[in-house]
């Protein structure tokens, strides 16, 4: 399992890549904490699309995550995902707290067309 | 078994492991090589590896602890008409409510970030999940697919 | 084994399997994934896979002849400083005179096309090689190998 | 394990592909066999191209190929061996019954070559 991170502004990608299991959950999920504090990231991308493989400690990984993202405001977002890793978060009930993309570039337009449309209404406010 | 079962059987395996987190993907490798002459089909053999991570990993985090002198069995019998049996034992430390364990959602450790979905996932992914344990003695869990007629050329 | 050996070994696995031909591939993948998390290079891979397929093997074609209920085993032991124990073992006919049987080019199956290199190989692709059998009772091949280190970078 | 036949004149090319243990090696012999006898093929090449494994059960299956082709007064070439199945076939003394070539249009050359030699020294003989 190798992991990778690419910054947007106070977006952060997290690129997977390999088989996600309970031996390797524990280093992902220090490293993305990690990650987040040193770069003050506000919304997360998890990219699925190099993950070979993931049984449900990768909803944990995804609900540890969601619980700090959410408490600094931020969003999650998840793309990539082959159809069994789908169905695996979708049991969890994942995509209740998470949005699941087509891509990373819908994402990040998602994320900064909600920041644009915040923007404006708080101009129309003034 | 009966010796009926024992007619059913076509080939079987064995395997025994160190109670180590590396482990797992052993695990899930090797049962997907052995049922490769099987032909299972792209889905039929993540949705088997999968659930031979979720019953392996159980017992490294749940059975033992930290205690990397235990061991971890997995078998598997491959019977009549393409029945996948996968039976992962532990002599760990057992679980007192089966039902309650085996609800979506439950799990005993929250603060190690596990999400309860374990057995879930197993019942999911297998056609069936027969959970039998003993507090203080140990686990075993039992699935069952049954895998698609393979396409003749 | 001696205490001092049970201290030596980080990781380590059994396997048993039903006394088939088309096992002989799921034995080389399990150990080849057992080894995995040591990073060996792809030639200690290849060569510890072809050992273990010779090993197998012979306990296949020679030990049992096609009695498919009988059961091989094969263990795994990764001990310090990168080594590697694989014990192939079987409780079949054994072997009369391992000496001989040793020989390059030494065979008592000439008429199934076996070339008699299979010791040789195992020997050749391994550090250590040790053949233990009884007439009647069985034999146990012992190959050990170390690994290079690793770099880190 | 694959196999496939590939036919120019009395040459048969047989090109392996995945695995070669003992557990395919009576069914490789086999197909060659028959492919042989129904052909009426003199000259063989085992192209290990594709063949990402073999032990020694891969020696038996060329010693018996030899002795039939050697006894129809053919050449056995091998080409395509990856570093370690050369060492395997350099330690049962192979390379001192076939020839090892570099590839499959060399390997033809040689025996057209040699066809073409022959035919020349019979005509200078006569
Ligand atoms: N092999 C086992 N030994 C002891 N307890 C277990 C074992 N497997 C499961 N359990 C118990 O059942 C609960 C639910 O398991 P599961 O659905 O796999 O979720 P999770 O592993 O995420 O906790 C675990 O939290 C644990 O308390
Ligand atoms: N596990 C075994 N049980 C019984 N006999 C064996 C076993 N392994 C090897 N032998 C004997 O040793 C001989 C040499 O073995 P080997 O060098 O592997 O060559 P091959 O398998 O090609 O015959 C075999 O022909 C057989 O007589």
């Amino acid at each position: 399992m190798q992991i990778e991170f690419e910054m947007t502004d106070d977006i952060m990608i997290v690129n997977l890549d390999g088989e996600l299991d309970h031996h390797y959950s524990s280093v992902i999920r220090e490293e993305i904490d990690k990650t987040i504090d040193t770069f003050h990231t506000k919304h997360l991308i998890f990219n699925f699309e190099k993950v070979s493989f993931m049984d449900s400690s990768g909803i944990g990984v995804i609900m540890g995550r969601y619980n700090k993202i959410s408490q600094l405001g931020g969003k999650l977002l998840i793309t990539g995902c082959s159809e069994y890793i789908d169905r695996i978060l979708e049991m969890a009930g994942i995509y209740t707290i998470a949005t699941r993309m087509k891509n990373v570039a819908d994402s990040i337009a998602l994320i900064e067309g909600d920041n644009i449309e915040k923007g404006a209404k708080s101009e129309n406010e003034q | 078994m009966n010796n009926n079962d024992k007619d059913n059987i076509q080939n079987k395996m064995k395997l025994q492991f160190s109670n180590r987190s590396e482990n797992e993907s052993f695990a899930r490798v090797a049962v997907a090589a052995f049922i490769a002459p099987l032909d299972p089909t792209v889905e039929e053999l993540t949705e088997i590896k999968t659930a031979v991570s979720e019953a392996v990993s159980n017992a490294i985090i749940h059975a033992y602890g930290e205690n990397e002198n235990e061991m971890v069995t997995v078998e598997c019998l491959i019977e009549k008409d393409r029945r996948v049996v996968i039976i992962v034992t532990d002599n760990g430390i057992g679980i007192e409510d089966v039902e309650l364990a085996r609800e979506p959602l439950y799990t005993s450790k929250p603060d190690e970030e596990r999400s309860g979905m374990g057995f879930t996932v197993m019942e999911s992914f297998m056609d069936k999940l027969e959970v039998e344990s003993t507090p203080g003695v140990g686990t075993r869990v039992i699935m069952i697919k049954k895998l698609d007629l393979a396409y003749e050329f």
